[in-house]
């Protein structure tokens, strides 16, 4: 099939030796048994990834103020459908199917497994059901579209950001995911993004951006003496739980990302990722817990949650060839990022809810570049090559998007709206009606 | 002495705040209230069943003050919390017999 | 065994062709693998399932009021020990021990492993370890408790409530099972349920609708002059992630009922179970969301939340057999039954706290009846007598021990404990002291 | 590999006869695919057990008052990180590399696996991943330290902690570890804890009870007149879902002790080991809300939480030998010393916020003890002996650590500090600014 | 005119407000308020140890009227917030000086 | 009688009832407040942004006495609450003309 063997051409090039190896190793497990495998770690890690759906959603619901959080729960939810709903009926085919190198076709995804006929299990060499590979596909596209939510927060209508979710699930990201996973132009100049650093985490947070700016900051974020006006997130240990989420969600996200299991040096490989991913995240939450101690002299939770995060996208490019020195290095590097760019945002006044923008776009670039500090046959040229193309692509269609959507059906709401919060005006409830200055109990 | 009592929409409460210490005053007592009046919430609808807020949220403003600056705070209040639509608030003033500050005991007006 | 075979045969009949094929195919595969392969879906699955409950516990405590929320976590996490001991005790031989067409045996559960012997595995064909599969059917039958819960909280004393569940998890629950999945008469005359719409989630929503029409609803719930008076849900984060608990727990719920994973074809339909499943719930989303913004112009979180739960009941009873389109249908009328339904059990003065007769009731029968829109083996005559058997069955059995505890013990709190809330005076405590009206503060 | 059969003798003194025939039976499943399920469990039951770490977090948040959650949170992510840093940079080697006999090697870890070459898997025999291995025996060490956090929040300051933490973690745990898991001493002499009630849960409340003492209790806790003045928990749903959180983790935590998934006896006593666990856990629960109802006539939400967390740290010992009557036996005894524990230690006027002595010191002690009513190779005097052995070493070293540090930097917040919370001194933010007597709305 | 202030039972408030408005009361204001007085809170257990609650939830209500409305809005509020059960609450009038409408800045009786 | 209104701080609330019960008042209303004052908020950090909180937690406590217990009941919060630290707040006094109690309907200082 063409989009595995465009995986497993990435993957070699990614991997370098070990991967290669790994291909002859494996005759050892029957075809079939290896068959179960990998598809179990498609069905196994997905699960996982899923379900960081839910640490995106927990994430937000506790940075944002509590007048805006059943919005974002709301929003969290639907999108995670809407992105399932547009990848089968767009965008996986057009991310992997018959990729002419800038694009896949139009067509309505349908799995079926020709390995499996009347004679029962026919394929030989690796293989893996064609449903698990979608679901775990699917299941990323659902961790771009969340990044994009937690910026806008507290401001963006929420069936213009749906609109803008059905245009990035279904075309945006498969399109330039296909340049690489899907075997593309960048695959075939050695661009190598294991997990997605890039093509899932920086692509998010390029069509962040571009919202962010082109929506504009929440009301009162910003003094027009240059002043910021912190909005403290209402809710921290639902912050801390989404976080402990993505980081459990994440062995799934790069640990998956192997693409099979059915070997011993496939299986070997994923324990060194799960190795590599959580040391990566650990870093992150050091050096961002004492960076942040140097600077401010106070333990801010939400920066060590953030530097957990910016850990794991700064490992997500290169899980797999680092020691584990270099991946606490990554990650410790990443945490970093995120607790310097976060008040630097402030300062371009532009408003990022959550601090998606630092984690997983600035930590997406750094991830990606860091593959050649372990990957030998990864290239700068080509990494930096990579970035800018795929920024430059998302960038210039979020923010097409976004525009229109501005000019024409508006995407933001009023002021008064906006003061009295999106919960009411948007849901028409209370996140919690019963604490501090909610309705319900009087 | 007179405590001046407003109730006010609690976005307004920042622009009231910045109006009495543009008059000199140095303390002020903020609550949390919920507002019965003339405006009426909205009809919010709950899993397909409509019901109706009675309770607005509102801030409650207490600020004591000596008798010579009731008036202007009054109206400072009356002007900084004034949105023209209905459910603005009220401001009531009552008397004061006597006043201390806890951490020196002075009483009366410097006590303020 | 025999359990093993009553599931087979059903799994035979509701899977039609492709799972036939499984067994020819399998044989490539060697027995011991295999046995380790569907041993390991069980477990699996099976912690999924059993991670459900306290998605059940956070759905349930964010939507009912805070003076309520600690008895609400407070029975949720007795009913799944409560569960897990009767099905040891009394529950699963009842269900599948030498099932007489009617139900099974009274003994008490105890798991040995034949074909493990002093000269190692000695089992051909495929098998799974005895415990795995009770863990699995285990945590099936604490799901069904689970949804009891919700319906009648807010007014239920927590012993008689732990009565009911003592004898619907360990004599209701178990008899009917027997019916079908214990290889009983429903399953001769060849009603197919693949994963439980009606056998797990509608036998909770009739004991449910059961016990809130005996209870009766909340103190001013309903006006007198049939007005009605919501009481919103206290915590909205929390009922959401709840819900993204219960889908990822689905996965389990749903690909686990393949009963086996030690062939490429059995790990193929898992994965196209995973698939449709995640399918049905994004449609159940969506469809919820527009209905209800077309019905009320807001976009009611807690829809979206049922919307989801009610499209993966939906596509619950035939998980695998859909293409994509047709679990999207399955789950789209999963979501709009739920909206239509919640408002009018309102108009017939019942009392659901949570929605749960909404999702687990109406949504079990509609996907019991779809079973015939993808299963050519599926007769829709058989499917309604089967509904009708085992709703007739658990609304009569339920009402009787609800009833006989009403006028023995009683079942609800006083009107004064009800005002001040059930952790008063059922739990001593509070479960947010320092929040809104709390005690803890001042 | 010296750690494998390190624990391969522990496993199979104290699962006795089953697992010895386990070794012949996996003969018929090839050593590669073997070698994928040894791994496989290790990473599955691995991320089970890494997302204690979240359920630890949230059980403290949830138990704490508002003023410390945020703290509460800070110090479990952290923890969390710093326990992979040190068990990478000390820890695993000093517990599992060329033990003489009472500690193992300093060095750093680094997992290479020799049976993988340019020819392919060339092992034979049973195996796994070394890194995976790592993976798992890395989240047991960070579970320990979670259990102290627990014991001493609401007055201890974070660095302190965190320095009391890396001794934990890469000395203090390591070193006692080796003893038996290492194959030292106490593995020769035939001490027998499958999973951890004393190696993991004990040192933990060893040394959190050395804290609890050395740092005091909480200002108020106790009047002069020998009164008690409980601090109730803040968030109960939140602790209850710690609670779900660290029940499901447990399955990993005694399922992949088994430490082997590749035959079919191994894959039969890990079943058998989850339902064992979750029905302790369940008896667990059950015994103690029935207690509590007779004593106080309530049912006491956190008495229900930790008899279920009691009930599995009971079974950690031996979570295999015994039958499920067994199971329930030592889970009820569990739960019962929960109950009976938690007061008594107010009367010895120890601070135990969470009521984590209670449930892993007691609790880990009662499991030890209970290995001799399965498990015939284990001795009384020997699991005794293990108990004392390391309960003295733990309570010794942490003691001089705590002590050291409190003379030192001091390991107290200032009286003023603690009245107004950590959250404020040491993160400088509020956990909840908008709820109850937050600062955010007004 | 009169600040009636009432400390009466949450459970009440509805009762109340209904009385008040029956009088042709048009407004008033409810805060959240925690009461101590004889009625004692129960002992309440928490993981094994006995604690009182010393402060009960009650709710203050607080309604400006004409002098001459004074006697029956007290009398009102005492009938609507009566249990005959200790705790039933207090209800205290005050002397308002001064009374603002901030919307419009009508004053007096008018304001109300 | 008299309405003694006073602003503390939160942490003194214990030491104010006491001293308050020991002087035989058998009942007060408390409530959350935020202070504005002279003390001012600390400047927090969130995310590497400054800003001033500028409403401080503060216990507004409300005790309605006979005239002739006022003074000293003034002077018994004013000791209690007093740390001699800026922000330790004020208490205020101002006139009942009517108490009722709602349970029994006694009115004046038999209310109390
Ligand atoms: N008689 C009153 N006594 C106390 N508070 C009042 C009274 N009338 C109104 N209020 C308060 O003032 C708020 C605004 O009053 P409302 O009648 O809605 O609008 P407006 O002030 O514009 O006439 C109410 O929500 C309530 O809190
Ligand atoms: N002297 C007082 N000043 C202010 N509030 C009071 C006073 N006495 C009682 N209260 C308030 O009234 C409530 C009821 O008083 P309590 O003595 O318990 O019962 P009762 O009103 O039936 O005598 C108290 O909880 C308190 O809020
Ligand atoms: N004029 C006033 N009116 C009402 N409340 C006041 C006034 N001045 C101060 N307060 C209250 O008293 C509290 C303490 O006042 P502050 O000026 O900070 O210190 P101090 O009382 O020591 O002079 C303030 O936080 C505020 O709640």
């Amino acid at each position: 099939m063409r989009k595995f063997f465009g995986f497993s051409v990435l993957t070699a090039v990614t991997a370098s030796v070990t991967i290669a190896l790994t291909k002859s190793a494996s005759a050892a497990v029957d075809p079939e048994t290896a068959f179960i495998f990998n598809t179990l770690s498609f069905l196994m890690h997905g699960f996982l990834v899923m379900w960081m759906a839910a640490g995106f959603c927990m994430l937000e619901a506790g940075l944002v103020r509590t007048k805006n959080t059943t919005m974002q729960c709301a929003k969290n939810i639907t999108l995670y459908s809407v992105a399932g709903l547009l990848y089968w009926l767009v965008g996986y085919n057009l991310m992997y199917m018959d990729v002419s190198g800038f694009m896949g076709s139009f067509a309505i995804w349908s799995g079926a497994d020709d390995v499996i006929t009347a004679d029962g299990f026919t394929g030989d060499g690796t293989g893996y059901a064609a449903s698990s590979d979608w679901f775990f596909q699917m299941v990323f596209v659902a961790a771009t579209a969340s990044i994009v939510s937690g910026t806008v927060a507290e401001r963006v209508k929420v069936f213009p950001f749906l609109i803008f979710t059905v245009l990035l699930t279904g075309i945006i990201y498969p399109i330039q995911g296909s340049w690489t996973w899907g075997g593309g132009w960048l695959s075939e100049m050695g661009f190598s993004d294991f997990a997605g650093s890039t093509i899932v985490h920086s692509v998010g947070g390029w069509a962040a951006l571009a919202g962010a700016i082109i929506i504009g900051a929440r009301t009162g974020k910003f003094g027009s003496d240059g002043s910021v006006h912190p909005m403290p997130g209402s809710n921290l240990p639902l912050a801390t739980l989404g976080t402990f989420i993505l980081w459990l969600g994440w062995f799934g996200f790069n640990g998956g990302s192997q693409l099979a299991m059915g070997s011993a040096a496939d299986v070997r490989d994923i324990a060194t990722i799960y190795v590599n991913t959580n040391m990566a995240a650990a870093a992150g939450v050091v050096a961002a817990v004492i960076l942040n101690q140097i600077i401010y002299k106070k333990l801010d939770l939400t920066m060590a949650l953030n530097g957990a995060l910016g850990g794991l996208v700064s490992i997500t490019a290169e899980p797999l060839a680092p020691g584990i020195g270099t991946a606490v290095l990554i990650g410790a590097i990443g945490g970093i990022l995120v607790v310097v760019t976060v008040p630097l945002l402030d300062k371009l006044k532009i408003d990022d809810v959550v601090g998606a923008i630092p984690v997983h776009l600035v930590c997406g670039i750094w991830g990606t570049i860091a593959v050649v500090l372990s990957n030998d046959g990864a290239s700068f040229t080509t990494q930096i090559i990579g970035i800018v193309a795929i920024g430059a692509f998302v960038v210039i269609t979020s923010a097409i998007v976004w525009g229109v959507l501005k000019l024409t059906i508006g995407l933001r709401a009023s002021e008064e709206e906006e003061f009295l919060g999106l919960d009411r005006s948007e849901c028409g409830l209370e996140a919690y009606p019963e604490f501090g200055g909610g309705s319900g109990r009087v | 002495m007179k405590l001046i009592m407003a109730i006010v929409k609690p976005f307004k409460l920042d622009e009231v705040r910045e109006s009495l210490t543009a008059l000199g005053i140095q303390g002020l007592t903020v609550s949390e209230v919920k507002g019965f009046g003339r405006q009426k919430g909205q009809t919010e609808i709950y899993r397909g069943a409509e019901y109706a807020v009675n309770f607005l949220p509102k801030v409650k403003v207490e600020v004591a003050v000596p008798d010579d600056l009731a008036e202007q705070v009054v109206e400072a209040i009356q002007k900084a919390a004034n949105t023209g639509r209905i459910g603005d608030g009220k401001v009531f003033v009552l008397d004061v017999s006597q006043a201390v500050r806890i951490r020196t005991g002075e009483t009366g007006n410097d006590a303020l």
